[in-house]
């Protein structure tokens, strides 16, 4: 077997002005053999994309490749001319970047962009590479495949930018594709689709391909060999079974076991009777882009009468499919989006749709951690002085008190103090959603909208985050609205939570109930495709689909339910027409739905859902030992 | 063994390149041998020799004491000019992005009035008004290059002003100028310097010119351009007058720009 | 052009026409705050009061200020921007083979300067660091800081006396071939350009440097596309803002800004004839050719501001 | 001094010259009346004609005019010459003076000469060549009068002079003001076989190196106004050079009538302070005479050579000013690049009193505006002078008591006496005597400091012959063009 891809005792430095160079990956090797998949795996801040960019032969402004030898496609990169380079990229091996959301350039079209790799090395005509483009955007579930291509970036959500950038790599049928974390914005249906869309594209060209991610479950679907990395040094590596069913390095295995988070453990409200006191609430919420019309509400709706409403010192959870509308809604909130309909109460006081003019407490009281943690850091600035800035400004600390808490906020979201003298552009991913996070922890909020802070982070630090927000909550009482695709995350930390979909809650339950009950059927379709972390689980499950569910239709329904095309429930002239019910349900569930709530309870013998919380993993001991296993002990 | 030399930082070396400049421009008359007015002997474009180290000048003046006195006045003066020019031209263009519209239609306008008004008019009323003092040059020159400096930093603040990090800042509610200050300015610091440097440049050049029409620096001293274009007939016989003092501004500008890009092309 | 992009360009272009009023006010009150008027300076060293009174008197300047105003800009709206006071010619005669000389040399240096400009300007942003770039950095600041008039001198003293290759003054009245046409206008547009082009390449490096360090031109790079197409398609569209408008403000001074050219090379242009006018006070000429100048400027500045608008409506680019 | 070398040869006829003089202007005018600068000068002696030319050393010579007398020096007959035709082809008469001449009095023309002018108290034709002027007073020098280039003689009732129509050596081709003159030459021309130059081409370059630099490519074959400076490498390089002893000079104003001038002291001091070697040798690098405090250049038969020249004297200067109490009084030395060399000049008058511990702060104007608004203004300012026909002028309109341009405001009644009577003298020794007196008078008392007279310096291929030098202005009295002949003309 001939390995595509052969790093030996790669070395890569990161030089910061005037310090001595600090070594960010040390001594790692590792082999892929052509067609096989190879998982990244480790720790946020390991090396994960150091590694990946490497194979490209190139480094992060700052870094450089210092020692080691990497062969890629029978071509030793480190010493290829910069021409040489030019014709291998995109073409040999393309890469699919982490951070899609800056990775687009702002001022050109998606679809310019993503056949460019295709028109540069003068793969295929304009025609051909647009059509192939289409045929991509469609295999990647994303919406109108046809026009989303003349967008422009700051127009898509992060999941669906994520998704172009793999179809940006995928274009000019490379022989290798490096992905950086590419299904980490994305909710659990659509990741299931790409995921399949991967492996077939990947599987039918016989490309080989090297896959950053956090996420075991994935791993086990689509990698066939995996290196556990930690600290920029290879902890271990072998064959994905080997490696998630019997993890022999302790980390590994300290990671295995984090993917299994207990269930929240539902405790009283710490002040006050949570039903009294609401934080938030909105009611009939509408936001959107284009046009206004006669009644001065928006032409193309991103968010339809938003109503939901936070109880103090509690934690929703917000789920929904890529492109729904949920940082939209975080958004909105914050006050960095007006709404053009409704209102928003905050503590008891209507806030202004206009963050200008909001009060200096509400703003404090109310902070967001954007899904986008590149773009709300400024980058000439150090993270310790970002930080302290929020510290000063809303709580007057100066000096080296400030730098102290600082300090003390990185040490919180398990971040070393070294980070405080860097400069964003400095960090890994995960590390920056961490200094978000820590940032807004920083203003001593009531209210954190947390839009997918976890999205890049490995499980353990994910645990040990989810963790830290709990304790804060016990301890002071902090409410979040908890944005994420991660349903094991979303029972693990939220009371309740809403399904969002295309811009309307379509549910609102407990957090809890999300294994048991009746569900709305796009519900019973997220929970059904939380991946499970054992091989093979997506090809049945894309059987399973396939064989199940009715066709999607492709017209969409001029007024009724949004999810009417896909839903298996339908019943065509009534859902697609009328305007959709909701009922309440006995535990206070309310659900968007014609269907009657009994029959919205999934067949089964308990008639609970698949229970995903309590996934075989192959080869492992028992669940329950996992469950006792706290990783989030700090 | 390996012995490391650290170079002293960007800003270090700006804060030492100007320092060379401004002690050279507070201390360096003290080193002329001869007053900037004297003339020494009867051979005028003299080439450097024994008494004179760097020859005569168009009068047979001493061009080494002369060039000493007007490394003092343009350094001075052009650095004060270019300070008061690039801080009201920056801070206005990088404002007009965080101020209602109204603002930038009132600003930008009289920007681009006043870029349009010929700088010999301007300077003719200066003189006519304010006679010939230091500081109504100063405030000339900085108001002549202010809406260039304006121009420029509003054109790259555009871009920056629509980035996330600053609508994160603005909603933290931090000021109008913190956000410009701290937020946009630290963003756009490399063409903001190239720009600054251009317009140091531009300063003494532009000191030559008020000069000759007798808003500048008095006779018998002189500013470097100034001393160029007096000797300029010099140049038929590749005079030291006409060649050194060009010289003299290259070095002065040329390094201040090598150094404010050195200082550009590094994140703080 | 989108609707609202078109209403944009529209306001802009309003808003541009308070400048000119602005400016023209402003110039008309300039000059007569400026002591003495065309009767003292028409008369010179032999004025005495009495004479310059005479004089004045049979010019209509003893009119009140306001009123002289009024005359100018009634004759501005009917197309007619008056007489000169000092050879009673009509502006428009005086001010015509003047534009079209000056539009001619500005011409001829745009064509040259810009292209080049921005070809050496992208070179040094994408091999920046090397010695080219480091050549190229210290040769434009060395032309930007070299004063015109020596840089001008020196070209005719080469070029024209000792070896003889071209005219030492640019007499447009031998031009009667392409041959004479380049050999006339080699030196001032090449001195002109010189200095227009160094200052545009110092901007268009530092801009495009700027751009250079954002992820996307990063992933460009690693999407395996040429030098040439990431600093044309990808960073270009994201700094043409400043970079149009630093191409806009060098070239805004070709008209007005070149006396010392004209000076130089006996080139009768429109720098020249203001400048004489504002030594002469000759009013109507000061007015009309200031605003052939603000035209210009306001011309291209709006324009540098129309593309960055545009592009910033586009996508969120420059 | 080629020209001289070569001067045996007979003049040939033809070709074409280019001359670029000192300045060039939207002032630039065919209106004699408005004529103000040198390139005006030589252009109105292109096109025109005056009734007089003065010749190398100042002395009227008939040109329009045939004759010009007078019993009482105060009524003078001019006879015209007869056959004299304007370029229209229009024959020129005794109206036609009467017009040029009488133009000046009236105010709206505006003219230069309206101070001069006004000596003429009537203007009238006596007969079709014949024109009677009378004078407010006797004056014996109204010949010299006539010689100014502004009272050349235009057709009858022209108001537009946006064209000309003189009796000229040339007719004019082309006049764009600021840009360009040319002229053909004027077959018919009365004063044959002059010219000999078939065209001419006259622009103006300001920029001094620009307009050596011309000359030096070839573009151009005469140009006036040589910096000193360049004469060295102009020689070098085989070209001519024209040194004309012209009375112009630099000088500084003391007004005695306010300021530190008030007192004598003062005055004396400062003229004691004036290095004029330092400032010939240096300033005009020798291309000057020494300047003796008084307007009369040397080369002028009336030149008072016995007073004594004024030396450098710091101690005299320093126990004057001592004396006069104001060695720091602050009053600035005004100066500007309109007044030739006067700022250099300042530079060495600052240094001299420098050296005797006196501050005498310079303020540099700018040309623009200097004449009407600084100049004769301040206590103390740079004036520059050209030289007028006659010393009569010189003293009327520069140190008379009622003098419009009596930069120091001198007031002498025993000069003004001297004036009149001079005047009125016919017999030469006298005369002579009076204007020694006078000269003695103005070097003693007026607020004049007169460091040197200037020699002009004029520059020229060599293919261009025929230059003389002239006491009456640069290029022989503006006048170059009807005298000049190329080498290499046609025979
Ligand atoms: N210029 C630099 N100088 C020093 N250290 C750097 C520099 N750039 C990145 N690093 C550090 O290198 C480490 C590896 O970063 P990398 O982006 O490869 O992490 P990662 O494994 O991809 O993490 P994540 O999962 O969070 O994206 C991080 O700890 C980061 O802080
Ligand atoms: N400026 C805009 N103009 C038009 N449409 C926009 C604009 N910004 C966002 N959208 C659309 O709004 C929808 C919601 O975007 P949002 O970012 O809220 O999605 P999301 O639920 O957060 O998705 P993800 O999980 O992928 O981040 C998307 O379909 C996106 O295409
Ligand atoms: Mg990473
Ligand atoms: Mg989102």
């Amino acid at each position: 077997m001939t390995h595509m891809i052969s790093v030996s005792n790669l070395e890569i430095v990161g030089r910061r002005r005037h310090g001595p160079a600090v070594p960010i990956v040390r001594d790692v090797s590792l082999d892929v053999a052509e067609g096989q998949m190879l998982a990244l795996i480790g720790e946020s801040g390991s090396g994960k994309t150091t590694i990946a960019l490497s194979l490209l032969g190139h480094a992060r402004a700052g870094c450089a490749i210092s020692g080691g030898r990497i062969m890629v496609a029978g071509h030793d990169v480190t010493t290829m001319t910069a021409g040489e380079l030019r014709a291998f990229r995109g073409r040999t091996i393309s890469y699919v970047a982490q951070n899609a959301g800056t990775a687009f350039n702002p001022a050109l079209s998606l679809g310019q962009q993503v056949i460019e790799p295709a028109r540069v090395h003068w793969s295929m005509t304009r025609a051909q590479a647009e059509h192939k483009m289409i045929d991509l955007f469609r295999a990647l579930a994303l919406p109108d495949p046809e026009t989303i291509g003349a967008r422009y970036p700051h127009q898509l959500s992060g999941g669906q930018l994520q998704r172009l950038m793999a179809a940006m790599a995928l274009v000019t049928d490379p022989e290798i594709v490096v992905f950086d974390e590419p299904t980490t914005a994305l909710d659990v249906t659509t990741q299931i689709e790409v995921l399949a869309a991967f492996r077939s594209v990947l599987a039918d060209r016989g490309i080989t391909g090297v896959y950053v991610t956090h996420d075991l479950a994935v791993v086990a679907q689509i990698a066939d060999h995996a290196v556990v990395l930690r600290h920029g040094q290879v902890r271990e590596s072998g064959p994905v079974a080997e490696i998630l069913g019997n993890p022999r390095d302790d980390y590994t295995r300290e990671l295995v076991a984090a993917c299994r988070i207990p269930p929240r453990t539902t405790f009283p409200a710490p002040v006050l009777d949570r039903a009294v006191e609401t934080v938030l609430d909105l009611s009939g919420v509408i936001v959107g882009y284009g046009r206004l019309d006669a009644a001065g509400l928006p032409e193309r709706r991103i968010l339809d009468e938003v109503s939901l409403s936070v109880p103090r010192g509690s934690t929703l959870g917000i789920i929904g499919e890529s492109g729904c509308g949920k940082s939209t809604l975080a958004r909105t909130i914050s006050g960095l989006q007006p709404w053009a309909a409704g209102q928003v109460t905050f503590r008891g006081e209507a806030l202004a749709p206009d963050i200008a003019r909001r009060t200096r407490e509400q703003r404090r009281r109310l902070q967001i951690v954007a899904q986008n943690a590149d773009m709300v850091l400024n980058p000439a600035w150090r993270i310790g002085a970002s930080i302290e800035r929020v510290l000063t400004f809303f709580r007057g600390l100066k000096g080296a008190e400030a730098r102290n808490e600082a300090a003390r906020l990185l040490d919180m979201v398990r971040l070393p103090h070294a980070l405080l003298d860097r400069l964003p552009g400095e960090l890994s991913g995960g590390q920056k959603q961490r200094i978000n996070f820590a940032r807004a922890l920083a203003a001593r909020p009531d209210l954190v909208l947390c839009d997918e802070i976890t999205a890049a982070l490995d499980p353990v630090v994910a645990a040990a985050i989810l963790e830290l927000m709990a304790e804060l909550q016990r301890e002071l009482g902090i409410s979040y609205i908890f944005i994420t695709h991660d349903l094991h995350a979303v029972r693990a930390v939220c009371d309740d939570v809403a399904v969002l979909y295309g811009g309307k809650v379509v549910e609102h339950n407990s957090s809890q109930s999300l294994t048991t009950g009746a569900h709305h059927p796009y519900t019973r379709l997220l929970v059904s495709s939380v991946p499970e972390m054992r091989a093979g689980w997506l090809t049945e499950a894309m059987t399973a689909r396939q064989a199940g569910r009715p066709e999607p239709l492709q017209v969409a329904p001029q007024g009724g339910c949004r999810f009417f095309p896909r839903c298996d429930v339908r019943m065509p002239g009534t859902c697609d027409h009328n305007p959709v019910p909701v009922q309440i349900l006995p535990g206070g569930a309310r659900i968007a739905c014609f269907t009657n709530a009994a029959a919205l309870v999934p067949d089964g013998d308990d008639g609970s859902c698949p229970d995903f919380h309590n996934r075989p993993i192959s080869g492992t001991d028992s669940p329950e030992e996992v469950r006792h296993d706290d990783p989030a002990s700090f | 063994m390996k012995v490391r030399v650290s170079l002293p930082s960007a800003t270090q070396r700006v804060g030492m390149l100007f320092g060379f400049w401004l002690v050279l421009a507070m201390f360096g008359p003290l080193l002329a041998p001869y007053a900037p007015g004297q003339i020494i002997d009867t051979q005028v474009f003299a080439p450097i020799s024994h008494q004179h180290w760097l020859g005569t000048d168009y009068l047979g003046r001493d061009l080494g004491s002369r060039l000493l006195y007007a490394v003092r006045y343009t350094v001075l003066i052009c650095t004060l000019s270019t300070a008061f020019s690039c801080g009201c031209g920056i801070l206005l263009g990088v404002a007009t992005t965080a101020t209602p519209a109204w603002v930038e239609q009132v600003a930008g306008r009289l920007m681009d009035g006043i870029l349009s008004i010929p700088s010999l008019l301007c300077a003719l009323l200066v003189i006519a008004a304010f006679g010939d003092s230091l500081m109504a040059l100063v405030l000339t020159m900085g108001v002549i290059y202010t809406p260039g400096a304006y121009r420029t930093s509003r054109a790259l603040a555009l871009r920056i002003a629509r980035m996330d990090y600053i609508t994160v800042a603005m909603a933290r509610g931090e000021g109008r100028l913190f956000i410009i200050w701290r937020e946009i300015l630290p963003n756009m610091r490399g063409p903001l310097l190239a720009d600054v440097g251009l317009r140091f440049i531009y300063a003494v050049l532009l000191l030559s010119n008020l000069s000759f029409l007798g808003l500048g620096v008095q006779p018998p001293l002189v500013d470097l351009g100034s001393l160029v274009r007096e000797n300029v007939l010099g140049l038929v016989y590749g005079a030291v007058a006409v060649v050194l003092p060009t010289i003299v501004i290259a070095v002065l500008t040329v390094g201040i720009n090598l150094v404010l890009d050195a200082t550009a092309g590094r994140r703080s | 052009m989108s609707a609202g992009l078109a209403r944009l360009v529209a306001r802009r272009i309003g808003t541009a026409l308070c400048s000119l009023v602005f400016v023209v006010v402003a110039i008309f009150f300039m000059t007569a705050a400026l002591p003495g008027d065309v009767a003292d300076m028409l008369l010179g060293q032999n004025a005495t009061p009495a004479a310059a009174q005479a004089l004045r008197h049979s010019l209509h300047l003893d009119q009140p200020l306001w009123l002289r105003f009024m005359h100018w800009c009634a004759g501005m709206l009917h197309g007619d921007p008056g007489t000169s006071l000092l050879t009673g010619r009509p502006v428009s005669e005086m001010l015509a083979p003047r534009l079209y000389n000056s539009l001619l040399l500005a011409g001829a240096t745009t064509v040259v300067s810009v292209p080049l400009a921005l070809l050496l300007g992208l070179a040094c942003a994408t091999w920046r660091d090397t010695h080219f770039d480091r050549v190229m950095t210290v040769l434009t600041l060395g032309v930007v800081s070299v004063p015109a008039f020596l840089i001008a001198t020196v070209a005719v003293f080469v070029f024209a006396v000792q070896f003889r290759i071209v005219p030492a003054l640019s007499d447009i009245r031998s031009i009667h071939s392409v041959g004479q046409f380049i050999l006339t206008f080699a030196m001032p547009v090449s001195t002109l350009a010189s200095i227009t082009m160094a200052q545009m390449i110092r901007m268009i490096r530092a801009c495009m440097i700027d751009v250079f360090s954002a992820p996307y031109i990063e992933m460009a790079v690693l999407k395996g596309v040429p030098p040439i197409r990431i600093v044309l398609h990808h960073a270009l569209p994201n700094a043409i803002g400043p970079v149009a408008n630093a191409i806009a403000l060098s070239l805004s001074s070709l008209l007005g800004g070149v006396v010392v050219i004209e000076t130089i090379f006996n080139y009768p242009g429109l720098a020249q004839l203001m400048v004489d006018s504002v030594m002469l006070r000759d009013v109507p000429i000061i007015q009309s050719c200031a605003l052939l100048f603000c035209l210009t400027y306001l011309f291209l500045t709006t324009l540098a501001d129309i593309v960055a608008l545009a592009s910033v409506r586009k996508g969120r680019g420059a | 001094a080629r020209a001289q070398a070569v001067s045996g040869e007979p003049p040939r006829r033809g070709g074409h010259l280019n001359f670029a003089g000192l300045a060039a202007s939207t002032a630039d005018t065919l209106d004699p009346a408005r004529f103000a600068l040198a390139t005006d000068y030589i252009r109105g002696h292109m096109f025109y004609d005056g009734l007089v030319t003065l010749d190398a050393d100042m002395t009227p010579r008939p040109a329009l005019a045939e004759r010009i007398e007078s019993d009482d020096l105060r009524t003078w007959h001019i006879t015209l010459r007869r056959g004299v035709a304007f370029h229209d082809g229009a024959a020129l008469g005794a109206a036609d003076v009467v017009y040029s001449l009488a133009r000046h009095k009236d105010p709206a023309t505006a003219s230069q000469q309206r101070a001069v002018a006004q000596e003429m108290a009537e203007i009238k034709a006596t007969g079709p060549l014949e024109v009677q002027v009378t004078l407010n007073g006797p004056n014996v020098d109204f010949p010299s009068m006539l010689g100014l280039v502004g009272f050349c003689i235009v057709r009858e009732g022209t108001t537009d002079f946006s064209r000309e129509n003189g009796t000229g050596p040339f007719i004019c081709t082309e006049f764009s003001p600021g840009v360009r003159t040319s002229g053909r030459r004027n077959p018919d021309y009365w004063g044959g076989p002059a010219p000999w130059l078939d065209s001419v081409d006259m622009t103006g370059i300001s920029d001094d190196m620009s307009r050596h630099n011309a000359l030096l490519a070839g573009d151009v074959d005469i140009i006036a106004s040589v910096n000193p400076r360049l004469v060295r490498m102009l020689r070098g390089r085989g070209f001519g050079l024209l040194e004309s002893p012209v009375g112009t000079y630099t000088d500084l104003a003391i007004r005695l009538d306010q300021g530190p001038g008030r007192m004598q002291d003062f005055v004396t001091g400062m003229k004691y302070l004036f290095n004029r070697e330092q400032v010939r040798d240096s300033v005009f690098l020798g291309f000057a005479r020494l300047g003796n405090d008084q307007p009369i250049a040397p080369e002028n038969r009336y030149f008072a050579a016995d007073l004594p020249q004024r030396p450098f004297d710091p101690d005299r200067a320093r126990f004057h000013l001592r004396k006069s109490g104001v060695m720091d009084s602050g009053v600035p030395v005004l100066c500007s690049p309109a007044a030739l060399a006067s700022v250099d000049i300042a530079v060495v008058l600052q240094y001299a009193a420098q050296q005797i511990g006196m501050d005498l702060p310079i303020r540099r104007m700018p040309a623009d505006g200097y004449w009407t608004e600084y100049w004769m203004k301040t206590p103390m300012g740079f004036g520059n002078t050209n030289p007028r026909p006659s010393l009569d002028m010189t003293f009327a309109l520069n140190f008379a008591s009622s003098a419009p341009w009596n930069e120091s405001r001198w007031h002498d009644p025993r000069f003004d006496q001297l004036l009149l009577d001079a005047r009125s003298q016919r017999n030469e020794t006298v005369r002579r005597q009076i204007y020694h007196d006078m000269q003695v008078m103005i070097h003693e008392g007026a607020g004049i400091c007169l460091p040197a007279f200037t020699t002009s310096l004029d520059a020229f291929s060599p293919r261009v012959r025929g230059l003389r030098p002239s006491q009456a202005g640069q290029l022989m009295g503006y006048d170059f063009l009807s005298h000049v002949w190329l080498a290499d003309g046609a025979a």
